[in-house]
């Protein structure tokens, strides 16, 4: 086990490398001067001479890269030229608010689509189950920033359901002590329900539509798998056993489907990291996405290169979790290798 | 050098994480032109990765098979040679491109060692048709519409058209139809009287072996056990794992009552193969002596060859 | 009795039949669709004002006959600029998907049947990218290179290859131990001649039917990144632009700018799904 | 009575109206091993999921009617599936890997065909599984009852199904191709224990579904010849063996036979056309040298002599 363990962690680190290698050439060594687009289109040749200069980029591209490396290992994704600040100081201060709503976004997704796809596999081709393949067809065409939009139009300036989006707390209310970056947690922690309770309105429609796209695949995934499960040799033999219907449903059927549907449970993790780029700008969630959105419209690159390294850290380490939980649940995985 | 194959002492060694799989432990045996010699056994015996190494599909870890004086290592990268040695494929219903239609499937070895285009080739795509007893209007059928074995015919024909010496068999009938069978065996038959060829015939059904085979390899784990002339090994089987083998096979006679006792357990795992006789712990015989000597295969009599410390002493059992 | 019983034969099987339509229905819907979006998108211009027309006077009109879909802040008429963008987002999220397709393919088919290391850095590399979602690798490109219409296609394209990489590789493993395989090797073909012309067409049909799907995601991800400002500029006619220049409006009760071009991007993307749904489905058959 | 008793069981694609089991009459008395035996096509494992009711989505029993042990197993005028009748039968499937639950070790999957089939609790379940696996010849039963089914040979596999089968105490037992994909010593050895365990009790009756004759000649009692989804022939297996009356019986014989012992292919012209599910008349009949007009438009009747049947129009003239 830890042996494996130490394996995957290695693999891991390896496509994290190749990753930040590909960053740094998809910066520097993809047509575009990079000094150019960090110092507009519009700006003067001393204006660029003085950004090539200020960021290295006159220097070789082998030092240039080393100098990145290098930074990285520290933990250094450098400085942006907005605000001047450290990205790795910025980035992190606003992480704990896109890890908030990914998460309360990630149970939405998965209690939707487990429960549709288990609603629709065992009616298959019935009414429930056309109903929610229609309905994953439909969701799944769906912008998400449309669905956002309108559902800020009828929700919150109509029906008034929920709070206007302006970001984690109403206005006036101060954020509580920061724990863990967490306000529905700090606010219990600091024994104030009211930010809490606040917090938690905030949230709800951002994670809701969050929820409601990310549950598509799940259903999907959950419903396709547990059908073709049921649809086995084993599942076959049970019934020929005239094993009793709810147990074959369980038994040869969802639990034959976890493991694809814990790979599935992944990509939602993974997307909705990635994916509340444009919910946070529409709610105005003051997380990593909204940080980036802005960076991006104003060529803040250094910005960027730190998204991009942090998501993908984050999404390599979804990929363990999810490969350790399935050789768990399918023990025709052997630990440290491939399918026997 | 009058022998059409020879393959001298041919092992092969997978090698996979930290597992070992010895599928091929040293393997000897000569076809002459016009022979048959049938590899028999059991899954995991080694005679398919045999057959692969015999046709340079692979590369043995050592040892040496040579077609016709040449070496496979030259037959296998030269366009020139690569025509010797041909091969039919188990599966009928995967042997056939299924996006291509016959003439091109059947034409596919003139295109490639020749050059030739497929209206150059027609001539003799047609004569290899007609030769496996299939008209041109399959040309230009599709693998799906042909019957399992009409497939295979026209694998037979694909591997004929180049004109080999050597046609590896890797279980040709073992997909088709008990009734389809016999005519396949017969096909094959039939065009090795015709063209002289030889054939290494790879089977787990001894009824097909007894039928096209001049002689008959046994083999376990690996290694050949038991070698001899087909009539010889079925009347007097001497390796107590032969005649395990020719005992399991139900007699097709229902007077006759099946009574036996099975050979017992199963084959070992070709990556943990047990020291000294890789057979004991199946054998009713086996006695300390075989846990401690790997039995040489040797000569029993002019035409027969067997490894057995017990049964190494010429005469009957 | 017989007549009861071919009755009630008679009943089922026209039950059957329905079921037949109704899981092809998917596709059949699809494709009717797409065919009225293009139709659209082709001939809807000759009969519409101009897209980009400004009419200050006529900012922000509820739809109404002249102007069914109502007009923009700037008077512009709302239909006619989402009927324009059908043929720019259409033909970006095709080309992109078609690109995508060949170019993810061919790698799939190659490092699948050649192996080794080949198959390693492929591999290796076609991970790492997938350790994005293809949005935010096409939004990292099109930030690195430069906010224009060839850049967020370059971005997308290779946001979406590697999905292709991945399944044109699984089915080149599984042909390759398919029989037909070593037998066409015997027959002198090397390895180009196996790959191009046996691997890649029997390993094609699943990347095929994922082109459609993956056609209606460039779609959600071009128009995503055009709401975003780093996508296509207004006053370019494009779903995402014009969704993002109604952004504001929506707050101020103005609906109209907004829901239309996100509407007709709705269809275009499921008429996509439900052809690569039906497709899939009846390939599984 | 009969275990099991088909009458004129009709199967059908729904979408085409094509039969895939036409007019199917047989019935298997208690004790008695029958052999269904056909070629790839031939319908013996249609025939097998309409007996169990898990006839693929599409394919329904149109006509005819199915008792096992006296109970009727089809109802009503849509002949739907009665549920409850699989507890008269127990299913040994082909591919005994795949017939295992891959995520549960044996011994849960044991105890849960013992709780549910016969009604144990869990602890006389839990320790009922290690005297099961012992009868089934499982030498080493605690490894066994700890392993997940990947883990184990397939021949292991297909003697764990048959103790479940076995423990199940239903009369009839379908063994779908029990011993295909298995070698040829591994299959000695089940078919061995198959016999020697149905010998044990009076009452349970083997249907073996396979297209090994060899098979067949040795274990089965009677024989059921299947060809195109409709019966050929029905006879005692010794006799039909001896004298194959069906000119399809005859083909597939002498070519089992001239197989086996080397000699040419006496049979004549029968030519290599697949099996038509559009013909009317016998579906052998594209193929059969004896075949006249009234063959292709004419299902064939039922001529029987004492203990057999066969299904041909001109057996007189053979």
């Amino acid at each position: 086990m830890a042996r494996y363990l130490f394996q995957r962690i290695g693999s891991s680190a390896v496509t994290i490398a190749i990753m930040a290698i590909l960053v740094f050439f998809a910066s520097r060594v993809l047509p575009g001067d990079p000094a150019l687009v960090r110092a507009g289109s519009n700006a003067t040749p001393e204006l660029i001479a003085q950004v090539r200069t200020q960021f290295g980029l006159d220097l070789p591209l082998h030092q240039q890269f080393l100098q990145y490396l290098y930074g990285l290992i520290q933990g250094d994704f450098g400085t942006s030229i907005r605000t001047g600040k450290s990205v790795t100081t910025e980035l992190m201060h606003r992480l704990p608010a896109t890890l908030e709503l990914s998460l309360v976004g990630f149970l939405i997704a998965s209690l939707i689509g487990i429960s549709m796809g288990i609603i629709a596999a065992t009616n298959p081709n019935r009414w429930p189950d056309t109903l929610v393949r229609a309905l994953t067809a439909v969701g799944g065409s769906i912008p998400s920033f449309w669905l956002a939009l309108l559902a800020i139009f009828f929700l919150v300036y109509n029906l008034g359901v929920f709070p206007s989006p302006i970001g984690r707390l109403p206005l006036g209310m101060s954020p509580p002590p920061r724990v863990t970056g967490f306000y529905t947690l700090d606010g219990l922690l600091a024994g104030e329900v009211s930010v809490t309770l606040a917090a938690l309105g905030q949230l709800a429609l951002p994670a809701l539509i969050l929820g409601v796209l990310g549950s598509i695949s799940v259903t999907r995934i959950t419903r396709a798998s547990t059908i073709e499960a049921l649809a086995s040799g084993h599942a076959r033999a049970a019934r020929g056993f005239n094993l009793k219907s709810p147990s074959i449903f369980l038994q040869e059927g969802l639990r034959n489907a976890l493991p694809t549907v814990i790979t599935a449970m992944g990509l939602v993790a993974g997307y909705l990291i990635a994916g509340n780029i444009i919910i946070e700008k529409i709610f105005s969630w003051p997380g990593i996405g909204q940080y980036l959105a802005t960076a991006i419209s104003q060529s803040d690159l250094d910005v960027v290169q730190g998204f991009v390294i942090i998501v993908g850290i984050g999404y390599v380490t979804i990929n363990l979790i999810v490969d350790l939980l399935y050789s768990v649940a399918d023990p025709r995985i052997e630990l440290g290798g491939s399918k026997s | 050098m009058n022998n059409l194959l020879n393959v001298r002492d041919l092992r092969h060694t997978y090698v996979k994480g930290r597992i070992q799989t010895h599928a091929v432990r040293g393997v000897s045996f000569e076809v002459a032109r016009g022979e048959t010699i049938a590899l028999v056994g059991e899954s995991g015996c080694g005679k398919s990765s045999t057959a692969r190494l015999i046709a340079g599909l692979e590369t043995a870890t050592s040892g040496s098979v040579s077609v016709a004086g040449h070496d496979i290592a030259d037959i296998a990268t030269d366009k020139r040679l690569r025509r010797l040695v041909q091969m039919v494929f188990q599966h009928s219903d995967q042997a056939l491109d299924r996006s291509w239609n016959v003439e091109r499937i059947v034409a596919e070895p003139l295109l490639r060692m020749d050059g030739l285009r497929l209206s150059a080739a027609r001539t003799r795509t047609v004569a290899a048709l007609n030769s496996v007893g299939l008209g041109d209007d399959f040309l230009s059928r599709r693998p799906r519409e042909l019957s399992g074995g009409q497939s295979q015919r026209v694998a037979i024909a694909r591997a004929l058209i180049s004109q080999p010496e050597l046609v590896v068999l890797d279980e040709p009938t073992a997909s088709l139809d008990q009734s389809v069978r016999t005519r396949v065996l017969d096909l094959l038959k039939r065009i090795q009287e015709e063209r002289n060829v030889g054939y290494v015939f790879i089977s787990h059904d001894l009824a097909s072996v007894r039928r096209i085979a001049d002689r008959v390899a046994v083999m376990y784990l690996g290694r050949i056990v038991e070698i001899g002339r087909t009539a010889e090994i079925f009347a007097n089987p001497r390796h107590p794992y032969t005649q395990g083998l020719l005992r399991s096979e139900p007699p097709i006679d229902p007077a006759v009552k099946w009574e036996i006792t099975p050979m017992k357990g199963e084959t070992p795992s070709a990556s943990a193969i047990p020291d000294g006789c890789a057979f004991r712990g199946r054998c009713p015989i086996a006695d300390e002596a075989c846990a401690t000597v790997d039995p040489l295969l040797l000569p029993v009599g002019s035409t027969r060859q067997l490894a057995c410390i017990h049964r190494s002493v010429d005469g009957p059992i | 009795m017989s007549s009861i019983h071919l009755a009630t034969r008679a009943a089922s099987r026209k039950r059957f039949r329905l079921t037949v339509v109704r899981q092809n229905s998917a596709l059949i819907t699809g494709i009717v669709l797409l065919f009225a979006l293009v139709l659209l998108g082709a001939f809807g211009p000759l009969f519409l004002p101009s897209p980009n027309v400004t009419a200050p006077g006529q900012s922000l009109m509820a739809p109404d006959s002249e102007h069914l879909f109502g007009t923009d802040r700037y008077g512009r008429d709302v239909l006619a600029r989402s009927v324009a963008a059908i043929r720019l987002d259409l033909m970006l999220a095709v080309g992109v998907a078609i690109m995508a397709m060949a170019l993810g393919s061919i790698l799939g088919a190659v490092a699948g049947y050649i192996g080794g290391w080949v198959d390693d850095v492929v591999m290796r590399i076609t991970d790492a990218l997938l350790a994005f979602p293809g949005f935010v690798l096409a939004l990292m490109i099109v930030a690195f290179l430069g906010h224009e219409i060839i850049f967020v296609a370059i971005g997308v394209t290779i946001g979406s290859t590697p999905h292709f990489v991945r399944l044109a590789r699984a089915r080149a493993l599984s042909e390759r131990e398919l029989d037909y395989i070593p037998a066409s090797k015997l027959a002198g073909a090397n390895r180009g001649r196996v790959i191009f012309g046996h691997i890649l067409p029997n390993a094609i049909s699943a990347p095929l039917i994922q082109t459609t799907v993956t056609a209606g995601w460039a779609i959600l991800d071009i128009a995503g990144l055009s709401f975003l400002g780093i996508g296509i500029q207004p006053p370019t006619a494009e779903w995402g632009t014009m969704i993002a220049e109604g952004y504001s409006d929506i707050l101020t009760g103005k609906w109209w700018p907004a829901l239309f071009p996100g509407l007709l991007m709705l269809l275009a993307v499921l008429s996509f799904q439900l052809i690569g749904d039906g497709l899939s489905r009846r390939n599984s058959l | 009575m009969s275990v099991l008793d088909v009458d004129r069981l009709q199967v059908e694609v729904f979408e085409t109206g094509i039969a895939l089991l036409r007019d199917i009459t047989l019935s298997i008395k208690p004790g008695s091993i029958v052999g269904l035996v056909g070629e790839s096509g031939s319908g013996k494992s249609m025939f097998s999921l309409a007996l169990m009711g898990l006839l693929p989505s599409g394919v329904r029993v149109t006509s005819g009617k199915a008792r096992v042990a006296g109970k009727s197993i089809l109802k009503g005028l849509t002949n739907q599936y009665v549920n409850s009748s699989r507890e008269d039968i127990a299913l040994i499937s082909q591919n005994p890997r795949a017939a295992l639950n891959p995520t549960m070790r044996i011994n849960k999957q044991v105890i849960r065909v013992l709780r549910q089939r016969c009604n144990m609790t869990f602890k006389e379940a839990r320790s009922e599984v290690h005297e099961l696996l012992a009868r089934v010849g499982i030498p080493d039963v605690g490894r066994v009852a700890n392993s997940y089914p990947h883990q184990l040979s397939g021949g292991m596999c297909q003697r764990v199904v048959i103790g479940m089968a076995l423990s199940t105490r239903a009369p009839l037992l379908i063994a779908d191709e029990p011993t295909t994909g298995l070698d040829v010593t591994i299959q000695a050895q089940i078919l061995m224990l198959l016999r020697k365990l149905v010998g044990e009790s009076d009452e349970k009756s083997v249907m073996m579904v396979t297209h090994d004759l060899a098979v067949v000649s040795s274990m089965c009692d009677q024989l059921i010849v299947l060809y195109g989804g409709q019966v050929m022939e029905v006879g005692p297996t010794r006799e039909v063996f001896a004298n194959p009356r069906h000119p399809y019986t005859k083909f597939l014989l002498e070519s089992l036979e001239s197989y086996a012992d080397g000699s040419a292919d006496s049979t004549p012209s029968v030519s290599e056309n697949p099996i038509d599910f559009g013909l009317s008349g016998c579906r052998f009949s594209n193929r059969c040298p004896f075949s006249t007009p009234v063959c292709q438009t004419t299902p064939p009747p039922a001529i029987a002599d004492n203990t057999r049947i066969a299904y041909c129009h001109n057996l007189e003239s053979i």
